[in-house]
């Protein structure tokens, strides 16, 4: 079964493309409403922190840090599936990633927006936050450039922007084409602004290219450093179960899985809210699923190993942790973790549930819950059991604030998604054209060379 | 400027700290506290929340964890004491050990600060300044002894933290700490502020005795010592010396010694490489008994 | 320092200096200003107050009787600390956790404010003048035996006026209590030494054995002790002090001892006598007195193995000089008196007398001496009030209400009191019962001299004088209402007094000479005596009386165990809290009891075996009843405790008092029998047997100790090695 | 292919510029250096050019210090007690019946404190002493007192009711501490055995003169 | 002289190819094959490059350009902040300390790189651009355009040869 029909006539793409900026399907808007209401729960709960203090989030001595840290490394792992599809697939002349690398690149520009959001939820005092910025001021002062929080800041400061770019140039050539087929509005003048008066010019089209590979080229080594930094705040620290050396590397395999896990999701949801049945096919979705299984044996040998690691080193604070988490106050959730990370992606390397969509969907699900729940147990176990035996406290519990506001970030996450895929085509027609074209071509090659045997 | 300032001073710039030559100069202060004498009866906790501005955070949050005592007592039973092999009863006591910030010579809180608002001062100190702290709190989730504490609340507008009446009593020389801010022990800074102050006018250092942390002064055995390390006059000096503590040392060498030492004055975490600027002396048990 | 021209109390006004004075939230105000906040200078400045430098006073401590002398720190006309008084021998400029809260109780919110006369239920504000015109009628419609006085111990010229003025319409019924008085040990050592409180020498002994005397905590001088115990622990050349402390529940000083011996409630005098018999010096009847005593009989009795007991006889017999402390764990029984003087006589067998027990020197001025709390007066001022014998009573530094054992049911007694006048601080349980009730200054607002009932070296006389001008407009000094009183009744006496500071100048100028200011003029002497904060003088040498007759010197052998009442109930004195009186103040709250950490409320300790028994665990609110009534509290398992009993700490359950006590746990005197002490009648505080059941409810105990359970895991955090691997005599 | 040099060029210029000025930037002042604060309304308005003015302009000359008595000994400089005010006062009849001077006497009489407003206020978590720098600079330096304290307060003598004329901000406070300042000079008290040692700038002696700077540590001035 | 505008359309790559052929290979006066002619195309296309010959492009040299600034500008900005007035040392590291302040100028490598690289973009590829004299829509959907300029009397010979390759549409135009 073939990844595109390659008859598919360029004006259809044009038109089935556009079509989704217009009419989706009823569910969109209540997806919409849905992702309002959560949005409207996390202000709720960040306006009475933000009046009574970080108390009310019930995070106390040891407990500096709660569900927002865990939470923020949640969504920027999420973001760099998105890169993966976009940039190193294009590396690979992978073309089955056409038509579904635009809305991966949006997912990772506003999961990296989202998790962007949980810095200012998490400080103490949020007003004060420009500290944080490396900018001249009359105090003479800077922020600490030793910090791996500021490391953090910056590199993902650079993905975010490297992103939007990147997202942005790739998108011209369709920005023209929605110039050139809508004819008033906001939409018109928008449109016009953002095509820069691209017309597919031969000069234009060959400066593109050349562009569009660089920034990719840019964009991988960013992104492992990215999530290798959001480890290394972790890595740089003393703290027991913080303190590995595998981490770097274990922390983008996760980011990948749980991006990965949630491009299926969005795939599958996209797919049916705009009918781009014709252009997310069972076989594209096919292949990201056996990339996924792929990554989630990565990951759930990283884990082994840094289990492993743990448990072989002398590092008995370590060690305890590791007890702990396995037995104590958080076993559940960690074997929960452990059960939708390294055990439910098994249902993958089943062909039959590969192109099974409800299937999919619920597995995908359960594997960002996976997930989320593995940057939990990363963060709230070694708080709970440090070093120092006088300050363990084993039953510490997250209040409502600290829920809501995780589940909030869900509604902005997926608001701003909607959003994009309802303003700006979220399947790339140019590209689905070249593929259409290219394939073909192939096609033709191959029936020549059949007549020529003749 | 400071790019020419860079590069003329590189040599400074790349100077780490304690193990390198260059040592504290003139104060290095420095405490010892003695766990023989220690009675653990809590005089010096409550003389810091005098002398500190502490807020009392009522039984509630103290049930949170979000207790702000910079100054803890600690206290320990056997190993063993109600276990299998070990004794019902604790014969030989309790162990008792006020635990405050550290004032570690390589202190982990500092490095991890994305504001820099925790340095490490000329005297030795490691500072904390609370209006440039914006919470992020890696301070505490990096500091091996837990004994930073953070602003939870805006304690000064909780009821009944500081009743009207109350307020009178708040120390002037320290600031009182708003919400969100981390807050840890100072060695009573304002105290060695106003002593550096007197010395500086009379063109001379702080001299033994001159200056006192609040726990130390109430302290009814006299169990803290504090002062400058670098002056050979100072008790605390004396006491690190009789103990052979080394403060750039990870590993003492008295401990290196065959059959161990007949001295008692250690360093808590010592291995983790803090250095921290506070040493304990062992707890003495007679063995006739 | 100060000239006398220059009235004294100016300068102690409070300053308006915002600059100086702390702004509160110091993120509030984070930036530069112009003319929002106001200064306003002195109107008259002395010119030794300088703004943003401390002035520091002398004065005394009123948190517990041990008499420290203290040093406050003035800024701005406002105290903001206290720290000890280097000059007086008794604290040597340290001090307590409990005196440092002095400032708590001073700018305590919850402070007596106007004199208030009950209408009803509800108390209305009148004047001062009101309020002793309407003592004076009170007193006229009755005659002096049916006037009653309830005071805590008093000394000093407030004792004088006292006494002037009861005896001034010939009142003799003053009843000096305190809750927590060694009344039984005084009559003890009086027995025993010739003297109610001699001189303890910790830091000349070489071996303490202590009867749960918690020196270290709240018996008699904490922090005098404290200070003989670290030099007793650093020793001389290096031989290092042993403390061996005999208790049924793990005290403070339990805590810091060599070797904890538990023993059963009660039988402290068997071990002291079968210590007596172990040691085998003791000759003629005291050697035919503890004959029986043998090593078999004392361990079945007490619960000491035998081979404890030899240890610790041959250790005192091998370090000389001990001595030996009978506390309040070994007086709190009915046979206390005879537990307390076996202790003492062990300290005789073995010599102590005259080295580590030494004669303490007494105040020339017997007027002056400390009139000693205790608790045999509750009882017969109960009985008295039960009686209705008594129409007027008055109350002034002591609750009974909340202090006595409920068995006494004091107060509905007090309530057949017509009158009731109470001179309070805060409006605590007695208070709520008055008729009258008359605020007092603050210890830190107001003048007095005190006389310790503990002398260390020679005799002092601790000056109180304010630190600060009153908070409260309407707040008097006891001195001033006494004078006023007095003058109700001989006006021309005190007529040239114009108020207690001035009657208090006046009188101790009187006996400059015997004070020491022999040849110094009067302004001098009296600003040279208010600086020192401490009058040191000569004392009286007392002389201990020699061998103490052991005659009549019965313990009751083991005390037949009551079926219903199982458990020992064994109330015990927490550091910070003492009885009860000073609950309301936040800092003493807040700091952890030291064995279990515990804050902001009561707790009952249960050792882990007999709690396994009775299937309890930490956490669980477990109802204690005992013959008088029962008190539900939350249970904390506690290894320093004998299985046989159980502990509640006195001082929470407060009903009034103020906002940082009331409703804060369980107040175990309610529940406690009227039992006494059969010589002294002192309160038998241990003597009450309880049971105990679980409730079901189950809470999370409010603890600084960490799931850890006060262990050390891994590293080495809190080091200990024993005397033979360490050579003290190296040290500084 | 020009367009694409000149780009170049023009951007170099532009990054290498951002560069320094970002580098350069802790050096940056306040630009509200020498600008008047708001002017405060007093309960008495206090003509401190009649007090401390030069002769010629009709002033008395006062030490700044004979009224603001503390700061040489204390942290804060203080506003003279009404006393002081008094004491010079009821001698000079020539002023007595003029407005101020006659609601000061009010004041006196009803011996109430005079709430004067705060003019330069310093935020809560700053801790600055005016001892030190007078001792610094009236004394170890030798500078005129006025001069000293004109650094932070202004020409005062020339205001009547005194208006901050200095930013008193951080930045402003550093540029100062920056400099390297002698630390003793003709006619000054000699310091010795005061070491001098703020992070690790050692005082550099250029020639004679010994010069340090100021204290650079944060908990110098913050508490 | 005026110069003249011509757009043509064509269906697919093949026709343009052949067109762009004969325009290379015929000898029209007035009109610069070089320079003059601009084939618009929906998809980028490699063959157009081929048969319209190498053209050289400048954007990695941007690249280089900002990825070398970016990290310079990282690594001193950086450097230079830590070494100001108030540098304290911090967890007993030097003040300078040189492994973090690498991580960092890589990011900044990274990000000078990105921006300039855009920018040389929209350089190189004159945008954002005006919009050209004749243009259809058509051409960013699925037809290939040519557009010529010429001296008028080049245009007969031009739609000459556009129409004989079945030009779906010639657009005229006088420019100015």
């Amino acid at each position: 079964m073939k990844d595109i029909r390659e008859d598919i006539a360029w004006a259809k793409i044009n038109q089935d493309v556009l079509k989704s900026l217009e009419n989706p399907r009823k569910l969109y808007w209540w997806i919409l409403f849905g992702a309002i209401a959560m949005l409207g729960i996390a202000v709720g709960c960040e306006v009475y922190q933000y009046n009574v203090g970080m108390g009310v989030a019930n995070m106390d001595n040891p407990h500096m840090w709660g569900l927002y840290i865990a939470t923020f490394i949640f969504w920027i792992g999420m973001s760099h599936s998105g890169t993966l599809l976009s940039a190193i697939l294009h590396l690979m002349h992978a073309d089955w990633r056409k038509p579904i690398y635009r809305f991966a690149e949006a997912m990772t520009t506003f999961s990296l927006l989202t998790a962007g959001l949980f810095v200012a939820v998490h400080i103490g005092r949020v007003w004060q936050i420009y500290y944080a910025l490396p900018y001249p001021n009359d105090r003479g002062l800077w922020p600490n450039f030793q910090s791996p929080l500021l490391w953090d800041a910056m590199a993902i400061f650079t993905y975010l922007s490297s992103s939007i770019l990147f997202l942005y140039v790739g998108m011209i050539p369709d920005l023209a084409i929605c110039r050139d087929r809508i004819h008033a509005g906001w939409r018109k003048k928008l449109y016009t602004l953002l095509a820069l008066g691209w017309e597919g010019t031969d000069r234009q089209w060959r400066n593109f290219r050349v562009t569009y590979l660089t920034i990719a080229c840019f964009l991988i080594p960013l992104a492992v450093s990215v999530h290798s930094i959001v480890a290394s705040d972790f890595g740089m620290s003393q703290a027991p179960g913080w303190h590995v050396t595998s981490f770097p590397p274990y922390f983008v395999a996760g980011a990948l899985y749980s991006g990965c896990a949630a491009i299926i999701t969005l795939f599958i949801i996209l797919r049916y809210v705009f009918r781009f049945e014709e252009y997310m096919t069972l076989p594209i979705l096919k292949k990201i699923v056996r990339l996924t299984f792929a990554i989630a044996m990565v990951w759930t040998y990283l884990n082994a190993v840094e289990f492993a690691s743990v448990w072989y080193s002398h590092d008995e604070a370590s060690k305890d942790v590791l007890i702990q988490k396995a037995s104590g106050t958080y076993a559940p959730f960690w074997w929960a973790m452990i059960f939708c990370g390294s055990v439910v992606p098994l249902v993958l390397a089943f062909k039959r549930f590969q192109t099974n969509i409800p299937v999919l969907f619920a597995v995908s699900l359960l594997l960002n819950l996976g997930m989320w729940l593995e940057r939990w147990m990363i963060v709230a176990p070694t708080f709970s059991h440090g070093i120092y035996p006088w300050a363990w406290d084993h039953d510490q519990w997250p209040s409502f604030v600290q829920w809501g506001m995780v589940f909030g970030s869900f509604g902005w996450f997926t608001l701003l998604f909607m959003v994009f895929c309802k303003v700006f085509p979220s399947v790339s027609m140019y590209e689905v054209k070249e593929m259409v074209y290219h394939r073909s071509l192939h096609l033709k090659k191959g029936k020549a060379d059949e007549q020529g045997a003749h | 400027m400071s790019v020419s300032n860079l590069l003329e001073n590189w040599s400074q710039f790349r100077h780490a700290h304690p193990v390198d030559d260059k040592p504290h100069d003139p104060y290095k202060w420095a405490m010892s506290i003695d766990l023989d004498t220690c009675s653990g009866c809590n005089a010096c906790s409550v003389a810091c929340y005098a002398e500190n501005n502490l807020p009392v955070v009522g039984k509630e949050k103290y049930a949170h964890g979000q207790v702000m005592h910079w100054m803890r007592i600690e206290h320990y039973w056997d190993e063993n004491l109600g276990e299998e092999g070990g004794s019902e009863f604790p014969d030989q006591g309790a162990q008792f050990l006020p635990m405050m910030c550290q004032q570690c010579e390589a202190a982990p809180c500092e490095t991890v600060c994305p504001v820099g608002a925790t340095n490490h001062t000329a005297d030795g100190l490691n500072s904390q300044i609370y209006n440039r702290c914006i919470g992020s709190r890696y301070c505490s989730a990096n500091c091996p002894y837990k004994v930073r504490y953070f602003n939870w609340y805006d304690y000064p507008s909780t009821d009944d933290v500081w009743p009207a009446e109350m307020t009178q009593q708040l120390n002037p020389d320290v600031t009182v700490r708003g919400k969100g801010v981390m807050e840890k022990c100072t060695f009573c800074i304002q105290r060695l502020h106003a002593a550096k102050v007197t010395a500086k006018n009379e063109g001379r250092i702080v001299r033994e005795g001159e200056v006192q942390v609040a726990c130390q002064q109430a302290c009814p055995t006299n169990a803290i010592s504090f002062g400058n390390l670098l002056d050979p006059e100072a008790r605390v000096h004396k006491q690190w010396k009789a103990q052979q503590v080394e403060l750039d040392k990870d590993k003492q060498l008295k401990d290196e010694k065959e059959g161990g030492t007949e001295l008692r004055g250690y360093r808590i975490l010592e291995s983790m490489r803090p250095y921290p600027s506070v040493m304990y002396l062992e707890r003495v048990r007679e063995s006739a008994i | 320092m100060m000239d006398s021209g220059f009235d004294r109390r100016d300068f102690l006004k409070v300053m308006g200096w915002s600059g100086a004075a702390v702004a509160l939230s110091g993120c509030g105000n984070t930036s530069i200003e112009d003319g929002k906040e106001t200064v306003a200078p002195y109107v008259e400045a002395a010119d030794y107050v300088i703004p943003g430098i401390g002035v520091y006073y002398n004065s005394s401590c009123a948190q517990c009787d041990a008499g420290c002398s203290i040093n406050g720190r003035v800024r701005e006309g406002r105290v903001l600390k206290l720290e000890g008084n280097p000059a007086s021998a008794i604290n040597n400029g340290r001090m307590c956790g409990l005196g440092q809260a002095g400032v708590q109780h001073h700018y305590n919110p919850d402070r007596v404010r106007e004199p208030l006369l009950r209408n009803g239920d509800k108390g209305e504000t009148i004047t001062w003048d009101k309020a002793y015109e309407l003592i004076a009628e009170k007193l006229s419609s009755v005659d002096g035996e049916e006037i009653a006085f309830v005071s805590g111990g008093v000394s000093g010229h407030l004792k004088v006026l006292l006494g002037n003025y009861l005896s001034s319409f010939g009142c003799k019924n003053h009843f000096v209590y305190e809750a927590l008085a060694p009344g039984v040990v005084r009559a003890a050592n009086k027995k025993s030494y010739g003297v109610e409180m001699p001189r303890y020498n910790i830091d000349k002994a070489k071996v303490v054995l202590s009867f749960g005397a918690d020196f270290l905590g709240s018996w008699i001088s904490p922090v005098h002790f404290s200070q003989q115990y670290a030099q007793f622990r650093k020793g001389t050349n290096g031989q290092r002090g042993t403390l061996i402390q005999v208790e049924s529940k793990m005290t403070l000083t339990g805590a810091n001892a060599d070797r904890w011996v538990h023993l059963r409630p009660g039988t402290e005098g068997i071990l002291a006598l079968g210590i007596i018999n172990a040691l085998g010096t003791a000759k003629g009847d005291i050697a035919a007195a503890v004959a029986g005593y043998d090593r078999a009989f004392v361990s079945k009795e007490t619960g000491v193995p035998p081979g404890q007991i030899d240890k610790i006889a041959a250790l005192l017999k091998l370090r000389s000089p001990s001595l030996v402390l009978a506390g309040s764990a070994a007086e709190g029984y009915a046979h206390g008196s005879q537990n307390a003087e076996a202790i003492n006589l062990l300290n005789y067998v073995l010599g102590n007398i005259g080295k580590t027990i030494e004669a303490a020197a007494a105040i020339p001025f017997p007027q002056m001496a400390p009139a000693k709390g205790n608790t045999a007066a509750l009882k017969t001022l109960n009985d008295g009030l039960a009686a209705g014998k008594y129409k007027v009573l008055f109350n002034y530094a002591a609750n009974p209400v909340f202090t006595a054992p409920g068995a006494m049911k004091f107060k509905g007694n007090m309530a057949k009191a017509d009158f009731k006048v109470v001179f309070a601080h805060y409006f605590d349980e007695t208070a709520l019962q008055a008729d009258l009730v008359l605020p007092l200054d603050s210890a830190l607002e107001d003048w007095g001299t005190h006389v310790p009932e503990y002398m260390v070296e020679g005799a002092q006389i601790n000056i109180q004088q304010p630190l600060m001008e009153k908070i409260h407009a309407n707040t008097r000094g006891m001195g001033d209402i006494l004078l006023a009183l007095l003058k109700q009744r001989q006006a021309d006496e005190y007529k040239n007094y114009e108020d207690y500071y001035a009657y208090l100048r006046a009188a101790m100028l009187q006996n400059k000479a015997a004070l020491g200011g022999v040849d110094a003029d009067d302004d001098t002497f009296w600003n040279e005596t208010l600086m020192n904060g401490i009058v040191k003088l000569e004392g009286e040498a007392t002389a201990l009386s020699g061998k103490p007759n052991v005659a009549g010197l019965k313990l009751p052998t083991l005390m037949e165990n009551d079926e219903e009442y199982p458990l020992h109930l064994i109330p015990s004195v927490n550091i910070s809290l003492r009885d009860g009186r000073h609950s309301n103040q936040p800092w003493l709250q807040e700091s952890p009891d030291p064995l279990t950490t515990i804050v902001w409320d009561s707790w009952v300790e249960i050792h882990p075996k007999k709690a396994a028994e009775l299937h309890i665990s930490e956490g669980d609110i477990v109802e204690i009843t005992s013959k008088t009534g029962s008190i539900k509290t939350q249970a904390y398992l506690f290894p320093g405790i004998h299985p046989e009993a159980i502990s509640i700490p006195i001082g929470q359950g407060h009903e009034a008092l103020g906002r940082y006590a009331k409703g804060y746990g369980a107040n175990p005197f309610e529940i406690m029998d009227a039992i006494f002490d059969e010589e002294t009648g002192e309160l038998a505080m241990h003597e009450t047997r309880v049971k105990i059941s679980k409730t079901g409810q189950k809470v999370i105990v409010v603890k600084d100790e960490s799931a850890a359970g006060a262990k050390q895991i891994r590293e080495k955090i809190a080091g200990r090695v024993s005397t033979d691997e360490v050579d003290l005599s190296k040290e500084v | 292919m020009h367009r694409f040099l000149r780009i170049s060029i023009l951007l170099t210029g532009l990054l290498a510029a951002v560069n320094i000025f970002a580098a350069e930037s802790s050096q940056l002042v306040p630009m509200t250096e020498d600008s008047l604060g708001p002017l405060v309304e007093q309960p008495i308005e206090f003509p401190h050019d009649r007090h401390a003015g030069d002769a010629d302009k009709g002033g008395m000359e006062i030490n700044c210090m004979y009224c603001h008595t503390y700061a040489r000994r204390s942290a804060v400089a203080g506003i003279p007690p009404l006393q002081k005010c008094i004491g010079c006062h009821q001698s000079i009849e020539s002023v007595r019946e003029t407005p101020r001077i006659k609601k000061l006497f009010e004041y006196w009489d009803a011996k109430k404190a005079i709430p004067w407003k705060k003019v330069h206020d310093l935020p809560d978590f700053v801790r600055f002493t005016h001892q030190r720098h007078i001792k610094r600079f009236n004394e170890q330096l030798n500078r005129p007192i006025q001069e000293v304290c004109g650094y932070c307060h202004g020409n005062v003598k020339e205001m009547t009711v005194a208006r901050r004329s200095k930013a008193l901000s951080m930045g402003w406070c550093a540029s100062c501490h920056e400099k390297d300042h002698p630390v003793t000079a003709e006619g000054g008290t000699p310091i010795d055995g005061q070491a001098y040692w703020y992070g690790f700038q050692k005082p550099e002696s250029s020639g004679e003169v010994l010069k340090a700077k100021g204290p650079n540590d944060c908990w110098h001035c913050h508490k | 002289m005026s110069k003249r505008h011509l757009l043509a359309l064509f269906s697919n790559f093949d026709e343009a190819e052949l067109v762009v052929q004969e325009l290379r290979t015929t000898k029209i006066d007035g009109f610069n094959v070089n320079d003059d002619m601009v084939v618009k195309s929906a998809i980028e296309h490699p063959e157009v490059e081929e048969f319209l010959g190498e053209k050289p492009v400048y954007v990695q040299w941007f690249t280089l350009f900002g990825a070398t600034m970016g990290g310079l500008l990282g690594f001193f900005l950086i450097s230079g902040a830590q070494a100001n007035f108030y540098a304290q040392l911090k967890g007993g590291k030097p003040i300078v300390p040189l492994p973090p302040n690498f991580v960092l100028t890589y990011e900044m490598f990274i990000l000078g790189g990105v921006f300039i690289t855009v920018l040389g973009f929209l350089i190189c590829a004159g945008l954002p651009a005006r919009r050209s004299p004749l243009y259809s829509a058509n051409v960013s959907e699925d037809q290939i355009g040519i557009l010529v300029k010429s001296d008028e009397i080049a245009t007969d010979k031009l739609k000459e040869i556009f129409s004989k390759h079945q030009a779906l549409e010639i657009q005229e135009e006088a420019g100015k």
